[in-house]
């Protein structure tokens, strides 16, 4: 009746079944994971495409579109046509070459001002999280402040002040204006780990404060980060291209908001030359719209509960 | 108590720095307001009217920086805006009022419209998480709210006012209408709001529908819906009283912030459609370096955020008898 | 030589005229890495006025089969399989229509957190008369009037009627909750763990209380819990649930006396005794399997001290033993 | 539309131009809002016409005089001319106006006092106005450009400088019907001096707040004059109707400013070589969409002063585009060509300059790339910076520039522009504001040349100061005019008929800022 | 001398701001731990245990009162290096083991930060191989293995263990294990005792061992400390407390105590309310709830007095009036 114990686990030993990993891959906190999951999600999938195309664009717009886009040196007004992909502008610049070199400045608006925004929404809110009292009130109180005062006509204010600053003050404005949601929901999750056991286990090892912020708090908040990161970054190319498209930008650089700039001036849309205007429309819209949708996404791999139900199709044997 | 004195320290500072930064902001700006004047004209100006504007708006009276700061305080305390540069002669109060009307009306509305439509197509995608419904209207009103606003308005402008003809392509009301309480006059107002409004909607949404279906699938996993549906309730009570109303608590501070926003969203909206409101007000003050102008804009617009962040305190104290607790 | 029975061939004669009858339930679970059954094929039957205990360790399973029972699986759980008969009607097969009418009822559910099974937002009173209304009862004074009686039969002053959740104490929202259970009078009520988020004294007392009701009003109780030792003293009977099965059932008491199944004995040596000689205890060890990655053969068997060579390849069946009838070979008298 | 709808049987006139947001203010003093009512409302003295060589038609003056020393100028002012609130016009109303001026410099717009020493009424129907100099050209501001208030009203007003003047007393054509800072309506003034006159019932004057509504409604329909530049005029406007006409007068030259404290463009090699690195007509031609002729380096706005252009000195001065000859100027006056292209001078500075620009000028934006193309050819280099308005103003009128690309007002013939380009003494130094000459040139001929032309009402003796002072611009080359700014004009003859036209160039053609031409027009037009 | 004592230890919480009120969530309480011992401190949810061994482990300061750790002051601990050291004497397990291990560290971060923080003299190697040994030392072999592991892949049980590596590498002398067990299945649970039960025996450890469940602290513990609403009401050795409990909420609570075997018997009435200690005032504070009150209770709080050697007990009617 009974025989040896053929499987038992030795008795040293006796959780060691359970303790394979096998289930790893099922939690994203770790950012090694991140890439596997975006995989494995459509809308992430589709933004991170996107945006892939829009980055070698930014990065190697030379070889797509070789020329200056800035040169007029083609006839003006021209319909699509195999030389001019989307015509050229009144001006007699080559709308195709505009449009791929144009991906690099909103890019880089994107992520500097997303990268930047995020860092100073990070060290504030997470300082205002952790730190007791007096120091939270004040940076609690500075971020609502923040919050409150206007943006837009601040930027435009700021834009207006720093003319011909070029993408760095518009960067700069962005990032003044566009830190404090962040660093309010930030400080908020960091309230939330505040009282977590390993955050004492820490400061009863011995830990310094700042080594406690920057090594047991902040990785656990990659996920929030990231979703930040892409919030601060539509919101930046956004608003880049609504200073542009109103002529507070620098409208000799090459960029996205600043085409649209010109063709509006040009009155492109009404004037037969549609494809001036729509393009570099459709390219911020497609790079916020990658933002956006990674992010949307972001929400569902970092929040298990938000998953999509695919209803059909997991139905096994019954 | 404590959260009473803590709320009012909080408005108190917000406003302080608001104005302060209003004041000095547009100080450090390089030219003058007179200056900003002449350029708009062109050159149709004679140069010699450059001196009679600096005279008019008496730009040249120097006055130390700090006295002008603190006169600006005492003035803006009771009501004292000064004379707006870009309408001059007018009192800046008087611009202001005939602007945010027009404003409130259109942007007021459509981001109220715009929350709470996005607020039922996020209750309802999550209610039907995973179903056509939810597969469709979330993800694009997402991707639609990362396009840029002017965009979306200049090509529907194009559509619907160039092309069709179906809507005027911009102003409040057809010119020479005499504003009235008049059912042709609102009809027309309406009409001329349409485009401007839907297209504000429509990128507006999407920021309401992700956090209220977020919110809502959240809520939905309590356990207070699952009780309710074990009570035999039925489904739209379930979702509205038990799982709709929770779920939108979250999203109420955002509202607020985003109600008070209405004036600096404007600027765009405003600007595209030759909408006659405070946001383009707000771009001309600034281009003139009309101070007077923007500092009230300012002003207003930091009030409305702090009143609109009051009322929605107010409507969450009556939505949510928690936070009455917990102050 | 006894053959194993089936449940559903035995239920009927063990317990005369069953007001719920469970019959081979399963529920799934779909992860990225296939369908998790967190139950499977559970059978078993209740008679009118029946105290069914069912314990079993945490995640394995209980709350999910409380759910399938009562109909309130949210997605993405699925039940794929088996009937849930409940006075003659297969809820499986309901409309959620007629599910409404029968809810509440004619069964009620009490859940684990007060807390966060009463709606925060509202007030007693009115989560009461919602669940009035829903089920015709739509005058103000009776609905007013049923409720403080409730409320009184739960030991609750009625003016608390017009408190929101958070303004009363865990025991109370805890009582409140078995008074909302009590509103329609059903006949069954579903308990999923409804005092372990309370102190261990506020437990006992409420389920002293628990059972005081159950037996003046005569209604049935599921009572669901990972505490083997509060269920000792109050169920008629007990299932014992390990990895989404049910392993062992029958009269508690006899199950306490001479626990059958080895999952059963190991559960029982896990808890030290304030009485007795202080022996010193073993447990059982190992883990709970993972779902996912169920043992063959019989689920306990990685970690069962009487494990055999057929254990591994072959799923036991539940084999009737005495009153109980338990999920385990060594019971096999077919090839015992 | 309902506008038309009120129109009575003169119709309404809805005019379409890019502006900003009305203030309903409506004094004939407030720069910023004189064009709508300087003319139509408040009516001047004289109407002087640009375009026909200053031809002077008699208004609320019936006629004027100069003494012979040109010191003293006598108006005689019109008989039955009533106010709108049915009181008459007198000349003391005309004194008291310009005393206003000279009471509240902050109204003097053209600083007409800075020439005048008193104006006093002689007789019950005579103003006389004592100059403290011979100072002809002052005509043209003093009967052109002042619109004349009612004293019994204005002596009321406590400061005119703040005064609005929401509801203004003319003797204009036109009176305020409504106004809201999205539209101005005007109507008809049915006691208008002239008999008949309007013909127009109605205008409506909407404010746009950029330029598509703008074209838009004139492209469809929804009105009749405009005033702005549309970037595709065939297709968006000519196109939509036979009925849709343009013309674009030039008035003054959008040129490149020379700064003349700057120490390389100090040197005339230079500045002569930019002139001829400069191919204007590609840049009217991309930057203008060919709508602005091409400039001269003479200075003078043809075809409209065509008559004063000293061709023989032009074509033998032979500033036509040659970079050839830019270089070989160059490297005449010792510059060498660097590695990089650009020219260094002896002393080893590079020939790089930056030009300050508005950036809100698109057309200007684009022009200067052109331009700056150009000039690299020749090697020099350029650097565009593009300014926001007040930015630009401040740097140019306090000469913090190498280069500018600006225009100055004019007038009724060259002189105007060239005065406000050359005249030493109303410049500043630099970092001080200085109204006009922001190049800073400094020449005491010039001064004086420009001196001489306001003592004589001879028009040989005009002619020949203007040929010297055309020369000074050949071979000085203080700044180098590359366009012609027009006057944007758009107008359909579909519902109203009598604009003016090359043909019959009676005033300046469009309403927005060229009053009281606009008066002018608004008479002539009637329903078709 | 006891290795470590709290002597009239109070800790006070202000709630509520401004018109705040105090909390008294300890209150003068003594409580003694020898060498080699381990002492249950059993109470109902909210009494205070947590914040009393926060309070050993220097998580808060004491409102008033004094620690001592082999008669020495804590509160004299004020240089990195004194409270370092005394950190590494103290170690504390916590409560949950879901939230006490940073889930983007490894077991072996978490082990080699302690290591390196506390026992400096140690290499990199050594560190390594002592993290290694002490997870074996718990039951958690191969130790190397688990140093790679994130702690989402472990069990409650593992977790649980790493818990206790984490507080024993640091070679420490007494463990504060504030509730170790609560959250396990009963499986693991007995486990875990016994392996306290181990360390004590075997290597001479102490442990304070807070729960509510007094049939496991009857299980492991020497003695036994029954808190209330922040103060203690009756201490003393396990079988002793437990078969002549002397206090009325001690004896609520063992009648609390499941014991199938048992027949029911518990007052139905008692409705297990939470203890009052918002500015509680004088007198018993269990006097709402408990069925021998006295008029006295209201007015006099009642003092820990000797009810046999070794066993006190704080009541005025059981134990008699101070
Ligand atoms: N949404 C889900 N997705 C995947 N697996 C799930 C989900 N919900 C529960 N499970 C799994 O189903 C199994 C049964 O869960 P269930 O909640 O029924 O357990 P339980 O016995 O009630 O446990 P407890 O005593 O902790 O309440 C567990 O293994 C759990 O991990
Ligand atoms: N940081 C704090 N701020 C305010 N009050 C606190 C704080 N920590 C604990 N308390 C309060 O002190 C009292 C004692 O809490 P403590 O956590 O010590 O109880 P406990 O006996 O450990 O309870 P449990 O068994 O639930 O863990 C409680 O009323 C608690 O609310
Ligand atoms: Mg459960
Ligand atoms: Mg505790």
């Amino acid at each position: 009746m009974s025989s040896a114990p053929a499987s038992a686990p030795p008795a040293s030993n006796p959780e060691a079944p359970a303790a394979r990993p096998t289930r790893a891959r099922a939690r994203f906190s770790v950012p090694g994971n991140l890439g596997r999951a975006v995989l494995s999600n459509r809308k992430a999938m589709a933004g991170a495409t996107l945006l892939a195309i829009f980055v070698v664009m930014a990065l190697v717009p030379g070889l797509i579109a070789p020329g200056a886009p800035g040169a007029e040196l083609y006839p003006p007004g021209q319909g699509a046509s195999f030389a001019h992909p989307l015509g050229t502008t009144s001006y007699g610049q080559d709308i195709f070459t505009q449009f791929i070199w144009g991906a690099r400045a909103s890019l880089i608006i994107a992520v500097v001002a997303g990268l930047l925004s995020t860092l100073l929404s990070a060290l504030i809110g997470v300082s205002a999280g952790y730190l007791p009292g007096a120091t939270d009130g004040i940076l609690s109180l500075i971020t609502d402040v923040f919050l409150i005062i206007p943006a837009f006509p601040l930027v435009v204010v700021i834009a207006a002040y720093s003319k011909g600053g070029g993408n760095a003050t518009i960067i700069a404005v962005l990032v003044v204006t566009g830190w404090a949601y962040g660093a309010r929901q930030l400080r908020a999750q960091v309230l939330s780990l505040r009282n977590r056991d390993f955050l004492v286990a820490a400061k009863l090892r011995g830990e310094r404060t700042l080594r406690i912020i920057v090594s047991e708090i902040l990785p656990n908040m990659t996920s929030l980060l990231v979703a930040n990161f892409l919030g601060a970054s539509v919101y930046a190319i956004l608003t880049a291209a609504g200073l542009q498209f109103v002529g507070l930008g620098n409208v000799n650089t090459d960029s996205w908001g600043t085409m649209l700039y010109w063709a509006q001036n040009n009155e492109a849309l009404q004037a037969g030359l549609p494809l001036w205007a729509v393009a570099p429309g459709l390219g911020i819209a497609l790079l916020g719209g990658a933002f956006a949708l990674l992010n949307y996404a972001f929400d569902e791999i970092s929040n298990p509960a938000l998953r999509p139900v695919r209803g059909r199709g997991a139905r096994s044997d019954s | 108590m404590r959260y009473v004195l803590r709320r009012l320290g909080f408005f108190v500072a917000t406003l302080w720095t608001a104005m302060t930064v209003n004041f000095f902001l547009p100080r450090l700006m390089p030219g003058n307001p007179a200056i900003a004047m002449m350029a708009r004209f062109h050159g149709k100006l004679n140069g010699q009217a450059l001196r009679a504007m600096e005279v008019a708006f008496g730009v040249n009276a120097q006055e130390s920086l700090l006295a002008q700061y603190f006169a600006y305080l005492r003035n803006s305390a009771v009501g004292h805006f000064g004379t707006s540069l870009t309408f001059f002669p007018q009192p800046v109060s008087g611009v202001v009022l005939g602007a945010l009307p027009w404003t409130l009306g259109l942007v007021g509305v459509t981001t109220v419209i715009a929350f709470f439509l996005g607020t039922l197509i996020g209750m309802v995608g999550a209610w039907e998480r995973g179903g056509w419904f939810d597969s469709i209207l979330p993800p694009v009103f997402i991707v639609l709210s990362a396009f840029p606003y002017f965009w979306i308005a200049l090509v529907s402008i194009l559509i619907f006012s160039i092309s069709l003809g179906w809507l005027p392509l911009g102003f409040a009301y057809t010119n020479g209408a005499r504003i009235s309480l008049s059912w042709p006059f609102i009809g027309d107002v309406l009409v001329h709001a349409i485009l401007p409004g839907v297209t504000i909607v429509i990128t507006s949404i999407g920021g309401w529908i992700l956090t209220m279906r977020n919110n809502m699938i959240m809520t939905l996993a309590e356990d207070y819906v699952r009780m309710a549906r074990a009570k035999g309730l039925s489904p739209l009570r379930i979702m509205i009283d038990y799982a709709g109303r929770n779920a939108i608590l979250p999203n109420l501070s955002g509202f607020g912030m985003s109600l008070g926003f209405v004036v600096s969203g404007a600027i765009l909206v405003e600007y595209v459609f030759s909408y006659p409101g405070v946001g383009y007000m707000m771009l001309q003050a600034v281009l003139n370096e009309d101070y007077p102008l923007m500092q009230t804009l300012f002003l207003i617009i930091t009030l409305a955020v702090l009143l609109a962040i009051l009322a929605v305190d107010a409507i969450t104290v009556l939505l949510d008898p928690r936070t009455a607790a917990a102050s | 030589m006894r053959s194993a029975i089936r449940p559903s061939a035995r239920s009927g004669d063990a317990v005369p005229d069953p007001i719920l009858e469970v019959r081979d339930i399963r529920v799934e679970y779909p992860t990225p890495d296939g369908p998790a059954r967190a139950v499977d094929r559970v059978s078993f039957a209740l008679s009118p006025g029946e105290f069914l205990g069912i314990v079993g360790e945490s995640g394995c399973g209980k709350s999910t089969l409380l759910f399938a029972i009562t109909r309130l699986l949210a997605p993405p759980a699925r039940q794929t399989a088996g009937s849930i008969v409940f006075k003659g009607k297969n809820l499986v097969q309901l409309t959620e229509r007629a599910l409404r009418e029968v809810r509440w009822r004619d069964y009620s559910v009490v859940m684990q957190s007060a807390m966060n099974a009463l709606n925060p937002v509202k007030t007693i009173a009115a989560q009461y008369a919602d669940a009035m209304r829903a089920h015709g009862q739509t005058e103000r004074g009776a609905i007013r009037r049923r409720s403080r009686e409730v409320l009184s039969l739960v030991g609750i002053d009625p003016v608390h009627l017009d408190s929101f959740p958070h303004q009363l104490s865990g025991g109370m929202r805890q009582r409140v909750m078995i008074a909302m259970a009590l509103l329609l009078s059903p006949e069954l009520i579903v308990m999923d763990e409804p005092t372990s988020a309370l102190d261990v004294v506020a437990q006992r007392s409420l389920m002293a209380e628990i059972k005081t009701l159950q037996k003046s009003l005569g209604f049935a109780v599921i009572f669901v819990t990972h505490d083997m030792s509060l269920v000792g003293h109050f169920s008629d009977r007990l299932a014992v649930m390990y990895a989404g099965v049910i392993v062992e059932i029958g009269p508690t008491r006899r199950i306490f006396e001479a626990p059958g199944h080895p999952y059963t004995q190991g559960l029982l040596d896990s808890f030290p005794s304030v009485y007795g000689p202080k022996i010193p205890l073993t447990g059982i060890p190992g883990a709970p399997p993972n779902m996912l990655m169920l043992p063959s053969g019989c689920r306990f068997h990685p970690r069962c001290p009487k494990v055999m060579e057929r254990c591994a390849t072959e799923a036991p069946a539940l084999y009737a033993a005495g009153e109980s009838e338990i999920r385990c070979l060594l019971f096999d008298s077919a090839r015992a | 539309s309902a506008a038309a709808a009120g129109g009575g049987e003169g119709g309404t006139l809805t005019i379409s131009d890019a502006q900003f947001l009305w203030s309903c203010g409506f004094s004939p003093y407030n720069p910023q809002s004189n064009f709508l009512s300087v003319g139509v409302i408040y009516e001047t003295l004289m109407f002087v016409n640009t375009l026909q060589n200053a031809k002077v038609t008699p208004w609320l003056a019936t006629s004027y005089a100069w003494s012979d020393d040109n010191k003293v100028l006598t108006f005689t002012i019109r008989k039955g001319v009533k106010w709108t609130d049915g009181q008459p016009l007198t000349a003391a109303d005309i004194v008291f106006t310009f005393n206003l001026l000279k009471k509240f410099p902050a109204l003097d717009l053209n600083t007409v006092w800075a020439a005048l020493s008193s104006v006093a009424q002689k007789g019950d129907d005579q103003v006389v106005m004592t100059f403290n100099a011979p100072s002809v050209p002052y005509f043209y501001y003093i009967a052109d450009q002042v619109g004349i208030v009612p004293e019994h009203i204005w002596a009321n007003v406590k400061n005119p400088v703040t005064y609005a003047d929401a509801k203004p007393v003319g003797t204009g054509p036109f009176t305020i019907e409504r106004c809201t800072p999205q539209n101005v309506s005007y109507v008809k003034n049915p006691d208008y001096w002239q008999p008949g006159l309007p013909k127009i019932s109605r205008i409506e004057y909407p404010a746009f707040t950029t330029n598509p509504p703008a074209n838009a409604i004139l492209s469809t329909g929804g009105a009749q004059w405009g005033g702005q530049f549309i970037p595709n005029l065939k297709a968006e406007y000519l196109s939509k109707s036979r009925d849709n006409h343009y013309w674009f007068p030039p008035v003054v030259n959008v040129a490149i400013f020379i700064n003349q404290t700057n120490p390389l463009l100090k040197d005339v090699a230079v500045r002569r070589a930019m002139a001829f690195a400069i191919d204007r007509g590609r840049v009217a031609e991309i930057g203008e969409y060919g709508y602005e002729p091409a400039a001269n380096q003479a200075g003078i706005v043809t075809p409209t002063f065509a008559s004063w252009l000293d061709a023989a000195e032009l074509k033998a001065a032979g500033y036509t585009y040659d970079p050839k000859k830019a270089i070989a100027i160059l490297e005449q006056a010792g510059y060498k060509r660097g590695p990089d292209g650009v020219f260094a001078s002896p002393s080893g500075k590079r020939l790089s300059f930056t030009i300050i620009n508005q950036s809100a000028y698109t057309d200007w934006v684009a022009a200067l790339q052109v331009v700056s193309q150009e000039l690299a050819q020749a090697g020099i280099e350029l650097h565009v910076q593009n300014l926001a308005g007040d930015d630009y103003s401040a740097k140019l009128y306090n000469g913090n520039f190498d280069l500018a690309y600006a225009y100055e007002s004019g007038g009724p013939t060259p002189y105007y522009e060239f005065r406000q380009w050359l005249y030493g003494p109303a410049s500043a130094p630099i970092g001080k504001s200085a109204a006009t000459n922001w190049e800073r040139y400094s020449n005491k001929e010039t001064d004086a040349l420009i001196e001489r032309y306001a003592q004589t009402t001879s028009a040989s003796e005009q002619q020949e100061i203007m040929n010297k002072l055309e020369n000074v611009l050949l071979q000085d080359v203080p700044l180098i005019p590359v366009t012609e700014q027009v006057d944007w004009d758009e107008y359909s003859t579909g519902e109203f008929v009598g604009w003016p036209t090359p043909a019959d160039p009676y005033a300046q053609p469009f309403g927005g800022y060229t009053f009281p031409d606009w008066e002018i027009v608004v008479l002539r037009l009637q329903k078709k | 001398m006891p290795l470590l004592e709290a002597v009239s230890l109070t800790r006070h919480f202000r709630i509520g701001g401004l018109f705040g009120r105090t909390l008294h969530a300890v209150d003068d309480i003594g409580l003694a731990l020898r060498e080699r011992e381990i002492v249950a401190l059993v109470g109902e949810s909210g009494s205070g245990k947590s914040t009393v061994a926060r309070l050993f482990a220097m998580v808060f300061r004491p409102t008033a009162g004094d620690i001592r750790f082999r008669g020495r002051s804590i509160g004299e601990f004020r240089s990195r290096r004194d409270v370092l050291a005394y950190r590494g004497w103290v170690p504390m397990v916590f409560q949950d083991p879901f939230s006490s291990l940073n889930p983007v560290h490894t077991v072996g971060y978490t082990l080699d930060r302690g290591l390196k923080l506390h026992r400096p003299s140690l290499s990199r190697a050594e560190r390594e191989a002592e993290a290694a040994r002490v997870l074996d030392s718990v039951g958690l072999s191969p130790g190397l293995q688990m140093l790679a592991r994130y702690p989402h892949e472990l069990s409650g049980g593992q977790r649980q263990r790493v818990g206790f590596a984490r507080a024993l590498s640091l070679q420490p002398k007494v463990v504060l294990a504030d509730e170790p067990v609560s959250m396990l299945d009963v499986s693991i649970r007995i486990g875990l005792l016994n392996l306290m039960a181990r360390l004590c025996d075997v290597d001479g450890l102490s442990f304070l061992y807070i729960t509510h469940d007094i049939a496991s602290a009857r299980y492991i513990a020497h003695r036994v400390v029954v808190m209330y609403a922040g103060q203690v009401v009756e201490s003393g050795p396990t079988e002793e407390v437990l078969h002549r409990p002397v206090h009325p909420y001690t004896r609520l609570l063992l009648s609390a105590v499941p014991d199938p075997r048992a027949a029911l018997d518990i007052a139905a009435t008692d409705t297990g309310e939470p203890p009052r200690v918002i500015e509680p005032g004088e007198g018993c504070r269990f006097r709402f709830r408990c069925p021998l009150a006295v008029g006295l209770c209201a007015e006099v709080t009642p003092r820990l007095r000797p009810a046999a050697p070794g066993h006190e007990g704080a009541c005025h009617v059981t134990v008699g009036p101070p």
